[in-house]
């Protein structure tokens, strides 16, 4: 389990190829890779959006995104698993969050990623603050749930 | 005994501070921290508190040292 | 949406990125990508597995790939999506499937993605044949459900 | 009418052939293609069928130049 917390882009491909890398002794156990990457979108509730800030509780954010993924170790078989997550000042396009878990079979694999979303969303303390096209700035107040529309 | 407060995002915007260093005696609660410091306004109903970096319940008695923090619903990922 | 049936290892990640770079357009729509790897592993019903051969039915193959991704595209809002599996001779972990799915909202892009890999799974025409440590071969019979535990 | 017969993964290897091409005349079904290329055996209980690269139940009726395909159940991704 690899746990980022970063201010600068990263780019989740490099990442993952990266990280593989240094565990090839596991690659003929891993039938299958679940891979979720969410990206900065240029608009939110009808409104274009030219940046955003992320604020995060250094510590806390650590804390709780671990506690995350050994609920989701727990409750699955996941041989690895890596998620990174930007802070600071982001572009329209950026990568927010990459989660990738390795597991051998899909079904596990599938239902874990997702579950380290969805409680990432819920409980990793992070906040971000929207630039709106206009120059005003927008607290985003909640986030959906994952599992309905939105 | 002696506790920090942090608060964060919009929360910190709003108050206009982003900590305060605190003095008590006696047995307090998470909410008795914010009461103390934040004597002019409730607490608003959407806070979400730690102490100590893990979540706690308002009724949470907290201890010498403790580090608590009130923050909004968490929006990242 | 694009398909590729390859008999020449790939890797998916700069297939993504490749993809990608040729629809810079509707980045600003994207707010989540959903990528699922499947991977040959070197062990299979408690035996050591060192090499596969993946048949299939040319044009057959592509035309219920197609399909399963048009069943996806009725059920949730897609913004794009890529899909390649691999045929011929493969060795242990070696990529056989990837399927990247790309949507404004995360759960679209699970939902979605889940689907065509439990679909394809399902309803392609793709045959493995094992070759075990032993040198017997051995047709695989039957996929799991990827929706229960396997 | 002719048709023709192709057959895929363990079913090729068992059968020894990968397809064959047959000729009819009047009604028949996928049913009656398989028994008309197999006299010597029944068709199998899981193998599935298609004609012209769609999947097909056994009893569907086959035209002149369709490509009827059988094979087991699928095991890709």
């Amino acid at each position: 389990m690899t746990i980022k917390i970063t201010a600068g882009a990263f780019n989740p491909y490099q990442e993952i190829q990266a990280y593989q890398q240094e565990k090839t002794d596991k690659c003929g156990a891993i039938g299958a890779t679940s891979i979720f990457i969410g990206t900065m979108r240029d608009f939110n509730d009808g409104d274009t959006v030219k940046g955003m800030t992320l604020e995060y509780y250094p510590g806390m954010t650590e804390k709780q995104l671990e506690l995350c993924i050994i609920e989701a170790q727990q409750q699955w078989p996941i041989i690895d698993s890596l998620v990174i997550h930007r802070v600071g000042d982001i572009l329209p396009a950026d990568t927010i969050v990459l989660v990738a878990v390795w597991s051998s079979h899909r079904g596990d694999a599938f239902d874990a990623s997702r579950y380290i979303m969805e409680a990432l969303k819920s409980k990793v303390p992070f906040w971000k603050k929207e630039l709106l096209a206009t120059e005003n700035e927008r607290w985003v107040t909640h986030n959906t749930n994952g599992y309905q529309a939105g | 005994m002696s506790i920090k407060v942090r608060y964060f995002a919009s929360l910190k915007e709003r108050l206009g501070r982003s900590e305060d260093d605190l003095t008590f005696t006696g047995l307090i609660t998470v909410h008795d921290v914010w009461n103390q410091s934040n004597l002019d306004q409730p607490l608003p109903p959407n806070i979400l508190a730690a102490v100590n970096m893990d979540y706690v319940a308002l009724d949470s008695i907290v201890l010498d040292g403790d580090i608590v923090a009130f923050f909004p619903p968490v929006t990242g990922g």
